[in-house]
């Protein structure tokens, strides 16, 4: 795979464009991942100034923030994620059609940060749901989302049409959506069961990345709450997951532009 | 009632009152747009003009960020020598506002007593406020912050960093902050000098220089049993940790055992409190334990995959095992806390220790689960 | 007149225009507010309880998080108040770089503030990139003292981190050099635009008496006619060593409140040129070296005010004598700011109530704490 | 300057004591009320004025009419947890300038009632409401006395001293 890509990077520039439909599907999407107008604290700011004058959002044609999540493709969960709030978060990721990809920016948005420890604030969002790319920084440079967008490309570069779970027959239905949490006295609670406690450290664990599955890294307190999804076949998702480990090391220059 | 203003006076700000005919207001703004359209030609790049592009292109062109600039921490070490700046003094880990900061004090295998280096040191950098605290109270200059930001990631558990990822000679430090590098640069030399007499053989080295050091000993002759002592080094590190974490673990579980023999044995809550921090920290200690063997177990068959896999999988077992035994202490703490003033307020208290007690037991034993797991897959392979 | 079936609107909390997480529960007949609840608490980050857990060095870097805008402003407000109640001395010159850096910070936030007004109100991203252009240039200036652009967590007990860079004032001295030409543009593109007339005069008119009572500060106090600036009322600092005016509306609308935030510009603007021009007399350096960073201030407690950008903003620390606030509470401007939000709006349409909402200028990192 | 301040504050505390010594000796709290733990730090010691909880409303509104202190500035509600009770702190100011006049009162931590301020500052309805939410204390009177932070269904007052936190920050504790 890696030395075909290299093959028609170098053919692209004299000028020799092949491309297989999944080549062109993934430029398409890639190109365009329209980020939700949703800020939630700090990083807010410096998603703005991203998508500003100084660094330009645009250049990647990501420009578009969509105020309606039925029109975007990425959620920027920009700054602290509080108890209170996650049930909107995890609604507005289930709104979002697919393909639809999370950008965890920051470090509250990824594990609660220098505020973990307060007593309404969620330990990372990917307890609630999977992320794509996690950004640390308190707050990120407008460079360091503009990177993380690109590594989200390269992801994306990597995806197979076969393969992906927006398509075919395994497709995850509507239904399989992500349980969004609701208030309870003393906590957080899916299903009627307390999952995150207000002032103590969360019953549940945290996703994994959809590149690794979505699943829960770890045993959690109600293990009938754990969901199992439909997803890409195992070994193909280590297939790629070896590939983007090598596309990360000689960073390519085709997944850049 | 009004206020007296010294040195200046209240102004009313002008409503623009007067009519200016319709449309004249619109037609003004749109001239500005228009200046600001016909500037954009040229490139906005000093801080006198207010008109031009603006735009830096980030990843072909980046900007100079200036010394100061702190993004997340990193440690130093000597590349003359190999030695780390870093002596565990726990300044950084105690300063740290979201105490992402954790570390271990490196003991001297022979005589088991404190030495002035780092065995383990992790932080994370998910947690991270890049507020650069640490790095403004180490007096030994070990810990600076980066420039590097790019650092996005699929990988959430890859955002706990170990010492191998946080070294960085010192030479990078001076190239990306100069002149303040050549600030504390003397100090800093002089300090690790006085250190260096403290350390016996290969304590201290940042394991980049680990294997120079090695191959430099490796080729001179009368050097021969050094290479064995790097060796083992290396492959003690980890269950070294682990083995570390378990110690604390079980001291805190014999803690809570002795608090609960002097209690008066009656009242319900107490016993079940202790009980729970016991439990929790013997399951801690055992998660440990098999940690390290199982970390011990993937090294035998030395395949690839299996050293990629366990170390993460190590420090997360280490990184929960510690914070396991913290609880624990923590829980015992409490209980012999609530035993004297049998309050309300105590009662209330400490069901959920019990349970931070227990998610933490919980917590370290998936993570050695985990590293079992890991290590079976390398032994398969 | 037709009467219409009451409409209940839930605006927020993920709304464009909400500047954060804000939810606001409306009631309308047609299109005509008679009722409007703010609703709070989903940025509600747990900063007083977090703030007695910590050290009271620990508490700067979360001061930065407060009012994520105006981080050096809340740096101020804090060192302030610690050092009330440490008893520590701040030399000439460590004063001088605050009033600096915080007088930047004015200009930055009101600049934001304005383009945010302008975004709400449907001119899109056109004053709001002319806006954050200007703040990227003083962002750059506090990265180059204090080596983030945001999150500063410049300011320490005493004093500063570290002195300013010797590349630092020649930068400054450029862009207070262009800083007139860009306010002017600003007025010319905006103040006589006859849509923005329309929408912002006459719209969330708040009187004087009004404004007292609902304990409202900073410029939005002053658009309602009153002339109370806390570096006139009590001077802290060294604000009694500079010439500047108040500038005070006479309405106290939406207009007015854009009006007295570009006039506070062009003031901002007069307080760093004298205090530049003073600043090489300053004696002292950027820091007391006598004073501790790992302070144990005496039991007691203290309440310090600064005049932020946004408003009155307070911190009152209790002390029991260890190394953490026994209590540590935050009197954030643009919470209590807020508290006249419904009022304002009744009986005005339902478009107007992001106007009126940016014209209070709120932080929910701020608000929420 | 500072010290400019502090003894205009302390001139400006003692003018209001005097003056409501003459008018409301009744709401002058008798200090002692609440006792001291042994060994502690004594956080109730203060110089300012100190009113009785349930005249609180009265001695507020007779500094704005009387004394000129028409701006209500910040309600801070302390729980002294060892010495068993709430403490409000009110920081009113002059327009005319000047440093703030401080009143303090004390509630018992079983039973924390005391009158709302709100109907005659509107502006004090944010701040009574978020004492409510985080440490529980009631104002009576307050027209919309409910959460404001947490959602309503909540349980509990997390700003209390008593209230269970966890996580790395209390591991050390």
């Amino acid at each position: 795979m890696p030395s075909d890509d290299a093959v028609q990077s170098d053919l692209e520039q004299q000028g020799v464009f092949f491309s297989t439909l999944n080549r062109f599907y993934n430029w398409g999407r890639r190109s365009s991942v329209w980020p939700m107008a949703f800020g939630l604290a700090c990083c807010a700011i410096e998603m703005m100034a991203t998508g500003l004058s100084r660094y330009d959002l645009a250049r990647f044609g990501a420009e578009l923030f969509r105020a309606s999540p039925r029109q975007a493709d990425l959620m920027i969960v920009a700054g602290t994620v509080t108890k209170k709030m996650v049930p909107q978060v995890v609604r507005l990721y289930n709104q979002m059609p697919e393909p639809r990809y999370v950008i965890s920016m920051g470090a509250c948005a990824t594990s609660g940060g220098p505020f973990r420890d307060g007593y309404n604030v969620v330990r990372g969002i990917d307890l609630y749901i999977p992320v794509d790319v996690y950004v640390p920084g308190c707050p990120p440079r407008p460079e360091a989302l503009l990177h993380a967008l690109m590594t989200l490309q390269s992801q994306i570069d990597r995806q197979n049409l076969k393969q992906v779970r927006w398509y075919g027959k395994k497709a995850r239905p509507q239904s399989q959506d992500f349980p969004v949490p609701s208030y309870g006295p003393h906590g957080l609670e899916i299903d009627g069961k307390l999952v995150d406690p207000v002032g103590s450290l969360p019953l549940i664990s945290s996703y994994s990345s959809p590149m690794e599955g979505e699943q829960r890294r770890d045993q959690i307190e109600h293990p009938e709450l754990v969901r199992v999804f439909p997803d890409m076949e195992r070994e193909l998702r280590e297939e790629t997951s070896a590939s983007y480990a090598e596309a990360l090391e000689g960073e390519d220059q085709h997944v850049r532009r | 009632m009004s206020i007296q203003i010294q040195r200046g006076k209240a102004i009313t700000v002008d409503r623009r009152t007067r009519k200016t005919p319709m449309g004249q207001g619109l037609l003004r703004g749109l001239g500005v747009i228009w200046k600001h359209w016909s500037a954009s030609f040229q490139k906005n790049d000093s801080y006198k003009k207010i008109q031009g592009t603006f735009t830096i292109e980030y990843p072909e062109e980046r900007r100079q960020l200036p010394e100061a600039y702190r993004n997340m921490p990193i440690l130093l070490y000597d590349e003359q020598s190999g030695h780390e700046f870093c002596t565990s003094c726990f300044q950084c880990e105690r300063i740290c506002p979201p105490q992402v900061i954790h570390m271990t004090q490196a003991k001297d295998p022979a005589t088991g007593k404190p030495v002035p280096a780092v065995e383990s040191f992790e932080i994370e950098y998910d947690a991270c406020m890049s507020c650069g605290l640490c790095a403004e109270v180490c007096p030994f200059e070990a810990i600076k912050m980066d420039h590097t930001f790019e650092l996005s990631t699929h990988d959430h558990p890859s955002l706990t960093v170990d010492k191998t990822a946080l070294n960085r000679p010192t030479t990078y430090y001076a190239q990306i902050a100069p002149r303040m590098w050549e600030e504390v640069k003397e100090n800093a030399y002089k300090k690790l000098a006085a250190n260096m007499k403290r350390r016996s053989d290969l304590i201290g080295i940042a394991p980049q220089m680990q294997e120079q050091l090695r191959e430099q000993l490796a080729r001179a002759p009368q050097a021969e049993p050094a290479p064995e002592a790097v060796a083992s080094a290396s492959t003690t590190a980890d269950d070294k940790a682990a083995r570390l974490a378990a110690i604390r673990a079980a001291n805190a579980a014999k803690r809570a055992n002795s608090e609960n023999g002097q209690a008066a044995q009656g009242d319900a809550t107490q016993s079940a409190d202790d009980k729970a921090a016991r439990l929790a920290a013997i399951r801690a200690a055992n998660a440990a334990k098999r940690a390290a063997q199982q970390a011990q177990a993937s090294e035998a068959p030395e395949t690839a995959p299996s050293e990629s896999a366990s170390p993460a999988d190590d420090k997360a077992a280490r990184l929960a095992a510690i914070r396991a035994a913290n609880a624990a202490k923590r829980a015992a703490q409490q209980a012999q806390a609530s035993e004297a003033p049998e309050t309300a307020a105590s009662e209330s208290t400490s069901p959920a220790d019990e349970k931070a007690a227990r998610l933490a037991a919980i917590r370290a034993a998936n993570a050695a689960k985990r590293a079992a797991a890991a290590a079976e897959k390398g032994q398969e392979e | 007149m037709l009467s219409t079936d009451e409409l209940q609107i839930n605006i927020g909390p993920q709304h464009p225009s909400t500047h954060g997480v804000f939810r606001l529960l409306t009631r309308l007949e047609g299109e005509t507010i008679i009722e409007l609840t703010p609703v709070f608490g989903y940025l509600h980050r747990n900063h007083e309880q977090l703030g007695e857990a910590n050290s009271y060095l620990q508490n700067m870097p979360f001061t930065d998080r407060l009012d994520y805008f105006n981080s050096m402003a809340n740096n101020h407000a804090y060192a302030l108040a610690v050092e009330k109640l440490a008893g520590i001395e701040v030399p000439e010159r460590a004063e001088y770089i605050r009033v600096i850096m915080v007088e930047l910070t004015r200009i930055l936030n009101h600049a934001g503030a304005i383009g945010f007004l302008f975004n709400d109100m449907g001119a899109w991203q056109t004053q709001l990139a002319f806006s954050m252009r200007e703040r990227e240039k003083i962002l750059d200036l506090f990265e180059m003292v204090s080596g983030a652009r945001m999150m500063c967590n410049y300011f320490r007990f005493g004093g500063v981190v570290r002195d300013l860079p010797p590349e630092f004032l020649p930068a400054l001295q450029d862009l207070l050099e262009a800083m007139p030409a860009f306010i002017d543009e600003l007025e010319r593109l905006l103040s006589e635009n006859e849509i923005l007339l329309a929408r912002t005069q006459n719209i969330g008119i708040l009187p004087k008496e009004l404004a007292i009572s609902y304990s409202v500060t900073g410029p939005m106090l002053r658009a309602s006619g009153i002339p109370y600036d806390i570096r006139k009322a009590e001077p802290y600092s060294i604000y009694d060593r500079f010439d500047f005016d108040i500038p005070i509306g006479s309405v106290g609308d939406v207009y007015d409140r854009f009006l007295v935030r570009i006039e506070e510009m062009r003031q901002s603007r007069r307080i760093l040129l004298q205090a530049l021009e003073q600043l090489p007399d300053a004696t002292g350096s950027h820091i007391n070296p006598k004073a501790r960073q790992n302070v144990r201030p005496p039991v007691g407690d203290a309440y310090t005010r600064i005049e932020s950008p946004k408003g009155e903003l307070g911190f009152y620390l209790v002390s029991d004598g260890s190394t953490k606030p026994y209590r540590y509470k935050i009197r954030a401007p643009s919470f209590i700011n807020l508290t006249p939000l419904g009022d304002l709006c009744r009986g005005h349409k339902i478009a107007d109530v992001v106007v009126i909402l940016g014209s209070i200028d709120i932080v929910l990192g701020e608000v929420d704490r | 300057m500072s010290d400019d301040n502090s003894e205009l504050s302390a001139r400006q505390r003692d003018e209001a004591r005097a003056a409501l010594q003459r008018d409301l000796p009744f709401a002058l709290s008798p200090s002692g009320s609440f006792p001291s733990p042994e060994g502690g730090p004594d956080l109730l010691a203060t110089s300012d004025i100190v009113v009785e909880a349930q005249q609180i409303a009265a001695v507020a509104r007779y500094l704005r009419a009387s004394l000129n202190y028409i701006y209500l500035s910040n309600i801070t509600a302390v729980d002294l947890l060892a010495h068993g009770c709430f403490e409000l702190v009110y920081h009113f100011y002059r327009l005319s300038g000047g440093p703030a006049l401080t009143i303090k009162t004390r509630l018992p931590r079983e039973k924390p009632e005391l009158p709302s301020l709100t109907p005659f500052w509107p502006g004090a309805a944010f701040q009574e409401r978020e004492a409510y939410d985080l440490f529980g204390i009631v104002f009576k009177g307050h027209p919309d006395l409910r959460r404001i932070y947490m959602w309503d269904e909540f349980e509990g007052f997390p700003m209390r001293k008593d209230f269970v936190r966890q996580g790395d920050k209390y591991l050390s504790e």
